[in-house]
């Protein structure tokens, strides 16, 4: 062999050790997933704990597999490397195969893979085992927002009067199960809550099954996970689990009409421009869903989040912004960075019907909102795909806030 | 070297198949048959209630009788059945693939269990 | 050693003589490259057809608008499907003629072909021309989609088989065609039997199957 | 029987067609010409594959361009360079291109020049459609990349999925031009695909029956089957998708009862086998490389092969395992599961192999090689997460996230493309000439293996802990910001990589006037494509080798005694053949009307988006430019050679003239030759 090169002789020792540090920084990061809310590495649920159980031996064994053929290469590269003093025309034995070996690692892999296969279908079929006493949740894809309903009598159909629909974050009771059904009223999304489970597509047309339940009661974050356009990005999700307690009281209260009347004058105009504009699209029941049902809904998709208990929410369009303040509220030039993780907007006592914090409400970023709606999430507002820019006043943003407040 | 094309090529130049016709009987033949097993199909349509495909037969009547022109041109017509085996071998690939890659694709969709189809 | 010295000698000597005659359909197979080629190309417009067959049968069942059984007029495409069928035996003939170097009948064997071949593309115009006026049109419904993007494509087919046997025509007319090159008429009849074998699936599982 | 027939169906009349005289343009350009006239007529494979070579390197820094916006926009929360917009056409363009631009063309180039070679034929059996599928592919690319003038590229992803794909939900033309430009490389690939199966069917050298193909022909040929099946799906998707978009079709208008899961289905019931497509010329490519530097013969050559087969059989029953989370069903999900897991066994076999190839060799680490061993680590990492995929519970957690993008990364970066640059290190002395700097490559390699882990290593932790692709922002407070970082650090170095290989390119060839010629056979290897003069002549080999065994030129050069010890038998020199003036050889003449075919699709094309006349003069382009090519006389006349008088006996253009190889050898030939000789003379 000719000499080598020093640069090369660098760089190839820097190569080696600059990716042996990397994969261990890899290794070592699937460790720690605090402060991670979307990640896969720690459960929160039974259906991600068994996915968890099931996955861990498979990553295993593929470490195992690429130790071996890593470690036989290095071996082979060292070991047999043709040294400066060899004579070139001495040549290695010269071997054309051994049968035995190669029927041997046709096998052993198959073995292997034939164990992991098992694990498989028990998992698959654990994982859609239909849970008695379960919630039924229908989970519709809208770009670029989540809309739920609940069943709540159970009757299996979801539009009846007494049944919950609600938009962005998902209020569950924890410890209990909830079936959930996605589906879509535009192009596909998919639902996915990495705490509680895989995910599923949500797709047009069809309805698909989805188990989620979280042990703990907590924020389980999500994220829409199929490519669906524009604000793909921006189209994430929340699950609110509760005790058991408090879902009943935020049933209760959802299940309500906003039928106060306001009283505040900045809230009675508000009121009125919200008739005039706003309800278009949005449904304030008891307020203006009759209009909405029946003029044709300048949307692609159909329909925009139901706002009747905006501020029970902690988020809002698509949970890329805290509906309420985390962090300073009297600053006024505290323009969150969009999706504060560290600190999830939190309704406080309006979750269940209580009175809305109103001096935690994160207007700066509301009222923005309602200046320009698509300056603030990208949406195609033109096409009849998201929230256009109403091009409304000062004064008029005011007063829509300020009735946005009552709506708990 | 000098004949052109219009002439009759010699009958030196050519083995004895091909001076008499029984080739083209064969053709015609073939086209009567396919013929016949057209008519055949057609009568499932004008007479649906005939005992041999009434009820659930139909369709594989049906699948029979296609399959049996379809072969049938494709080894007579197409010569598959004189040719080289690789020809056979190269169509096979991609026919049967087709078939089974589609056929997989629709029991996805389940339409074989059409009550359980929106 | 000695043993590989010869065996050595013996490649070069083996090179060296290698023919080099110029004769065709001396290929590994015994098949010439073009008829190989065209079975090849068959072979790959079973999984095309294959595709557009899969959707019309997902979707023959329309949401709106006729639906299939009210549509079809099975007499009409019977008629038609017969045509085509009988167009693949005037082709072999073509092909059993420039054979036997029958150029007459080769000619008048390829525009029968030719106009039977026409004769189905008439019919499917004027099937189809009925069907928009009793209210099937391209995008009525799923069903018609895939009915006109199915039936449409095979008669592009046939159209272009059409442009190939008049195209034949010509050749031999102008003394292009000579019998050593009747494989030329052999591989358009291929071409022609594979778009008539469609037909075949095609009548069965589209018009008859219910 | 009438019908049995002991003959083959054409006669050898024994007429000669009288010289066709034509006027004009339908003269044949006149071979041997040079210059860059030369290459937009020419039909000789090697040309041509340079050319696939040449396109795809720049469609390949296109690509890579926007992998680097790609990569900027990451690098750290709420970027700003791209809007989301742009972002999205950005990523659909980066996939689309590396997948239909670069990686599968680079597969072609490798095929044309080399399949060729490695069979000992004079060309491949079309020489002019080999042309045009080189034209139409070139032409499919630039229409596609031109959408971004156009009014903007596509943003539906490179799977495109319906609805998302139809005219509401993206309005622009992008996807019009995704659709119709993949149609056009579509074609290409289709015609291709005949082409060089016939060759590798058809024109072997007299004793190379397929048992003794090389690998790379070996794994040419199941490519092209793949290709020959798979690319007719996506068509047949593509026309749907066409109807939809063009004339209101209702393929995925759910309103009217469409399912959006037919699409997907199509899509990758094409675009599994495509995988595989891309990677199996690259496992070729490091077949061939590995056995020459360890100085050993490829070990267990049959399994090699089969596996290969064996892989593009099984590649054809796993599609859904994209689909695991679209609601296919938990019954599919299992079949669809388990035949995935299943298609480790015989990649490993090829892993384990080559492995063992090596063991007991002296393995010379010369650039080639090293880029071979990357390929084999590389690319089991990227099989292992493929695994891991194939579970598919663990799937619903990884579909759709960097783990993902992590994953085929590893397998066509680390796999197919580690397996180019060995390939283009390896043959280039053969394809130009002279060597590349051994010391530069070796310095690239490094880098590059650098740059590729920084890269896509973190994208594996990217993704199991959130973060999902084709997201052109993402928050603080998710995680993600450190590993994002690193990976566009390693983006740039291997860009600069790259950049380093392109340099390299120019630099060997600089400084190789003052070194000696490479000669045929630079690194002592082991098929008969190293016996030919480098560069190859045109006429490529004279005479045509006889075939004996694997590795032919090898034991022409070293004997082999009973107990394994290799022995020289033959000087190198005077094995190899010396270039010959080739003037007896018949070779077929250039050719316009390929380019001018190919013209007219995007022209056509163009004309279904923008304006139906330009889809008359498109069409005008296709009809005329397909009479000229039939009408075109065989050859060139003033070309032709006495030698025999038989020559224009070609009778499709000039694509019969090669088939003068002789020697049927798998096959017995059923051809009695002595009937043969009498009705030719
Ligand atoms: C060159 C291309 C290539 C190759 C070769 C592969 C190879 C494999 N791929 Fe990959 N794949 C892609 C390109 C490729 N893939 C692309 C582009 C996508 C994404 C498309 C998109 O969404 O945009 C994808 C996505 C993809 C998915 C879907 C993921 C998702 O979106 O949810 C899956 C799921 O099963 C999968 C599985 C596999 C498997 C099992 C293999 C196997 O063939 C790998 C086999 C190899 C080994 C396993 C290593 C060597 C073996 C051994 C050393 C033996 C011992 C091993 C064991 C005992 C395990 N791939
Ligand atoms: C063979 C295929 C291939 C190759 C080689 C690459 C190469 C690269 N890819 Fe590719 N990638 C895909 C196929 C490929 N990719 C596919 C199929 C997708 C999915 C798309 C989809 O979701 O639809 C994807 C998606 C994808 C994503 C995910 C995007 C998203 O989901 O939002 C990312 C993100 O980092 C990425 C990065 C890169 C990088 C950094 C490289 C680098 O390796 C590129 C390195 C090359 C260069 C940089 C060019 C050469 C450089 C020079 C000549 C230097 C001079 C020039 C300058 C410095 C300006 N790719
Ligand atoms: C053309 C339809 C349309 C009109 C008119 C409209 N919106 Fe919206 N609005 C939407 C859509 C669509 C969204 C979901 C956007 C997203 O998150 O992607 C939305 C989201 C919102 C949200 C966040 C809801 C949540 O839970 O995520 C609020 C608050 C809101 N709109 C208030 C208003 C107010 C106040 C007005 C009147 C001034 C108004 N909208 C007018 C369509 C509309
Ligand atoms: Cu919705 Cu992505
Ligand atoms: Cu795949």
């Amino acid at each position: 062999m000719p000499r080598r090169s020093l640069t090369v002789r660098i760089l190839q020792v820097v190569t080696l050790v600059v990716v042996t540090f990397l994969f261990a920084a890899l290794i070592a990061a699937a460790f720690f997933n605090d402060g991670r809310p979307l990640t896969t590495l720690s459960p929160s649920g039974p259906s991600s704990a068994s996915i968890q159980k099931l996955v861990l031996p498979v990553f295993a064994i593929a470490g195992v597999v690429f130790v071996l053929v890593l470690g036989a290469v290095l071996t082979v590269a060292w070991k047999f490397r043709s040294k400066d003093e060899d004579d070139p025309e001495e040549f290695p034995e010269q071997v054309h195969g051994r049968t035995f070996l190669e029927i041997g690692w046709t096998i052993l892999p198959a073995l292997i893979l034939a164990g992991v296969a098992v694990g498989t279908v028990t998992t698959i079929i654990d994982l859609n085992r239909k849970e008695p006493d379960s919630i039924n949740v229908q989970v519709t894809g809208q770009q670029w927002w989540w809309q739920y309903k609940y069943d709540v009598n159970n009757d299996g159909n979801f539009d009846g009067p007494e049944d919950i629909i609600t938009a962005t974050e998902m209020v569950v009771p924890a410890g209990r199960p909830i079936q959930v059904t996605t589906t879509s009223n535009d192009v596909i999304h998919s639902y996915w809550i990495p705490g509680l489970n895989g995910k599923r597509d949500a797709v047009p047309g069809l309805r698909n099954p989805l188990k989620l339940q979280a042990d703990e009661p907590g924020i389980y974050r999500g994220q829409c996970t199929e490519y669906c356009g524009l604000s793909h990005a921006n189209m994430r999700m929340l699950v609110r689990a509760v005790p058991a307690g408090d879902y009943d009281a935020w049933v209760r209260n959802q299940l309500k009409d906003h039928a106060a009347e306001p009283t505040d004058p900045k809230a009675i105009e508000g009121k009125k421009t919200w008739l005039a504009l706003c309800g278009q699209c949005h449904v304030i029941k008891g307020v203006n869903d009759v209009k909405a049902k029946t003029t044709p809904v300048p949307l692609v998709a159909g329909v925009a989040p139901d706002l009747t208990h905006l501020m029970t929410r902690g988020t809002f369009a698509g949970s890329i912004f805290n509906l309420y303040n985390p962090t300073d509220p009297n600053d006024p030039n505290v323009l969150l960075s969009a999706g504060d993780v560290a600190s999830a907007g939190n309704p406080g006592a309006a979750l269940t019907g209580g009175t809305v914090a109103t001096a935690n409400v994160n207007r700066v970023t509301l009222e923005a909102w309602l200046r320009n709606a698509p300056a603030m999430k990208p949406m195609y507002p033109q096409g009849g795909r998201g929230m256009p820019n109403l091009a409304l006043t000062e004064d008029q943003i005011d007063q829509l806030v300020a009735y946005l407040e009552t709506l708990n | 070297m000098t004949l052109t094309s219009h002439d009759p090529i010699p009958a030196s130049n050519l083995d004895g198949a091909v001076e008499d016709y029984s080739r083209d009987k064969v053709y015609v033949l073939t086209a009567l048959f396919l013929a016949a097993v057209t008519v055949l199909e057609v009568l499932t349509y004008a007479y649906p209630d005939f005992p041999v495909w009434a009820d659930n037969l139909l369709i594989p009547v049906l699948m029979i009788m296609m399959a049996v022109k379809f072969f049938t041109v494709l080894y007579i017509f197409m010569h598959l059945k004189f040719d080289k085996p690789i020809l056979t071998w190269v169509f096979y690939a991609g026919l049967v693939l087709a078939v089974l890659v589609y056929l997989a694709m629709l029991s996805t969709f389940r339409i074989w269990w059409p009550e359980s189809h929106s | 050693m000695a043993e590989a010295l010869t065996a050595r000698e013996s490649i070069k000597a083996a090179d060296a003589h290698a023919p080099s005659a110029h004769i065709e359909h001396d290929t590994n197979t015994g098949i010439s490259n073009t008829k190989l080629g065209m079975w090849l190309f068959l072979a790959s417009e079973c999984l095309l057809f294959g595709g557009l067959i899969t959707t019309y049968l997902l979707y023959k069942r329309p949401l709106e608008g006729p639906t299939p059984e009210e549509i079809f007029d099975i007499p009409f495409t019977s008629t038609s499907s017969f045509v085509l069928l009988m167009s693949s035996l005037t082709m072999v003939l073509a092909v059993s003629a420039i054979e036997r170097g029958d150029h007459e009948r080769l000619r008048i064997w390829i525009g029968a072909t030719a106009l039977l071949g026409a004769t189905f593309i008439a019919g499917q115009i004027y099937e189809f021309t009925v069907f928009v006026r009793e209210g099937l049109g391209f995008t009525t419904s799923r069903f018609s989609s895939a009915f006109y993007t199915l039936t449409g494509f095979h008669g592009v087919h046939v159209t272009i088989g059409i442009i190939m046997l008049m195209s034949l025509v010509l050749l031999s007319l102008r003394g292009k065609l000579p019998e050593h090159r009747s494989e030329t008429v052999e591989i358009v009849g291929l071409y022609w039997h594979f778009v008539d074998v469609v037909w075949i699936f095609i009548f069965a599982v589209v018009y008859l199957v219910p | 029987m009438a019908l049995t027939e002991s003959r083959p169906l054409a006669l050898t009349s024994g007429d000669v067609d009288t010289v066709y005289k034509p006027a004009g343009v339908f003269t044949r350009p006149k071979s041997g010409a040079t210059g860059w006239k030369s290459w937009l007529t020419t039909v000789d494979h090697k040309k041509i594959g340079i050319m696939y070579g040449a396109a795809a390197i720049f469609f390949f820094v296109i690509g890579g361009i926007e992998a680097l916006l790609i990569r900027v926009q990451l690098w750290a929360p709420r970027g700003t360079l791209l809007s989301a917009n742009l972002y999205n056409q950005v990523f659909t363009m980066h996939g689309t291109t590396m997948i239909f631009l670069v990686v599968m063309p680079i597969g072609a180039a490798f095929a044309n020049y080399l399949m060729p070679l490695q069979i000992g034929a004079r060309d491949v059996a079309y020489p002019r459609i080999n042309a045009f599928s080189f034209w139409a592919f070139l032409f499919g690319g630039v229409f596609l990349n031109s959408s971004w003038l156009l009014g903007g590229g596509a943003d539906g992803g490179w799977f495109n999925y319906a609805p998302n794909n139809g005219v509401i939900f993206s309005p622009t033309n992008g996807i019009d031009f995704w659709n119709l430009g993949l149609i056009i490389t579509g074609v290409a690939s289709l015609a291709g695909a005949v082409n060089l199966i016939v060759t590798v069917l058809n024109m072997r050298a007299p004793g190379m029956t397929l048992m003794k193909m090389p690998i790379f022909t070996w794994m040419t040929l199941v490519t092209q089957f793949l290709l020959l099946f798979a690319i007719p799906v996506l068509t047949a998707a593509q026309i749907l998708l066409m109807m939809d978009r063009l004339f209101d079709a209702n393929f995925f208008n759910v309103a009217k009862g469409a399912n959006p899961l037919l699409w997907q289905h199509l899509f990758w019931i094409f675009g599994h086998p495509e995988v595989y497509l891309m990677i199996l010329p690259a496992f070729g490519i490091v077949s061939e490389i590995l056995p020459t530097f360890a100085r050993k013969p490829i070990f267990g050559y049959p399994f090699i092969v089969f596996s290969g087969i064996a892989i593009g059989f099984m590649g054809w029953g796993v599609w859904a395992h994209h689909m695991f989370v679209s609601g296919i069903g938990p019954i599919t999900v299992t079949t669809f599961a388990l035949t995935t897991m299943f298609i480790a066994v015989p990649t490993g076999v090829k892993i384990l192999n080559w492995v063992a190839t090596m063991w007991g060799g002296k393995l010379q680490f010369t650039s080639p090689m090293l880029f071979s061993i990357g390929l084999v680590t590389m690319f089991t990492i990227g099989g292992l997460s493929g695994v891991t995929h194939s579970v598919a519970p663990a799937d619903t957690q990884q579909t759709d996230t960097y783990y993902i993008v992590a994953h085929f990364h590893y397998v066509l970066f680390g796999g197919a493309f580690f397996g180019f640059m060995a390939g283009f290190y390896f043959y280039w002395p053969k394809v130009f000439g002279y060597l590349l700097n051994e010391k530069l490559g070796k310095a690239n390699f490094w880098l590059m293996l650098l740059g590729f882990n920084l890269t896509f290593a973190p994208m594996h932790i990217l993704g199991l802990q959130g973060m999902s692709r084709r997201i052109y922002t993402y928050d603080a407070g998710y995680g993600f910001e450190v590993w994002n970082k690193v990976a566009t650090i390693g983006a740039f170095i291997l860009a600069s990589s790259i950049a380093l290989f392109i340099f390299n390119m120019f630099y060997s060839k600089s400084k190789a006037k003052n070194l000696p010629a490479p000669g045929a056979d630079p690194w002592d290897a082991r098929t008969i494509e190293w016996m030919i003069p480098s560069p190859t002549p045109e006429y490529n080999f004279d005479p045509i080798p006889t075939v004996s065994r694997v590795d032919d030129f090898w034991y022409r050069k070293y004997g082999e005694t009973k107990d394994g010890k290799l022995v020289r038998i033959a000087a190198t020199d005077d094995v190899v053949q010396k270039l010959s003036d080739g003037k007896h050889i018949h070779l077929p003449s250039p050719s316009y009307w390929p380019i001018v075919l190919a013209f007219g699709m995007p022209i056509a094309a163009y004309g279904l988006i923008f304006n139906m006349w330009l889809c008359l003069v498109g069409g005008i382009i296709i009809v005329g430019g397909l009479y000229g090519w039939v009408l075109e006389p065989p050859d060139d006349p003033e070309a032709s050679h006495d030698d025999d008088g038989t020559d224009t006996h070609a009778s499709d253009g000039g694509d019969a003239a090669v088939t003068e190889i002789s020697g049927s050898v798998d096959q017995p030939n059923e051809l009695d030759p002595a009937k043969e000789a009498e009705t030719v003379g």
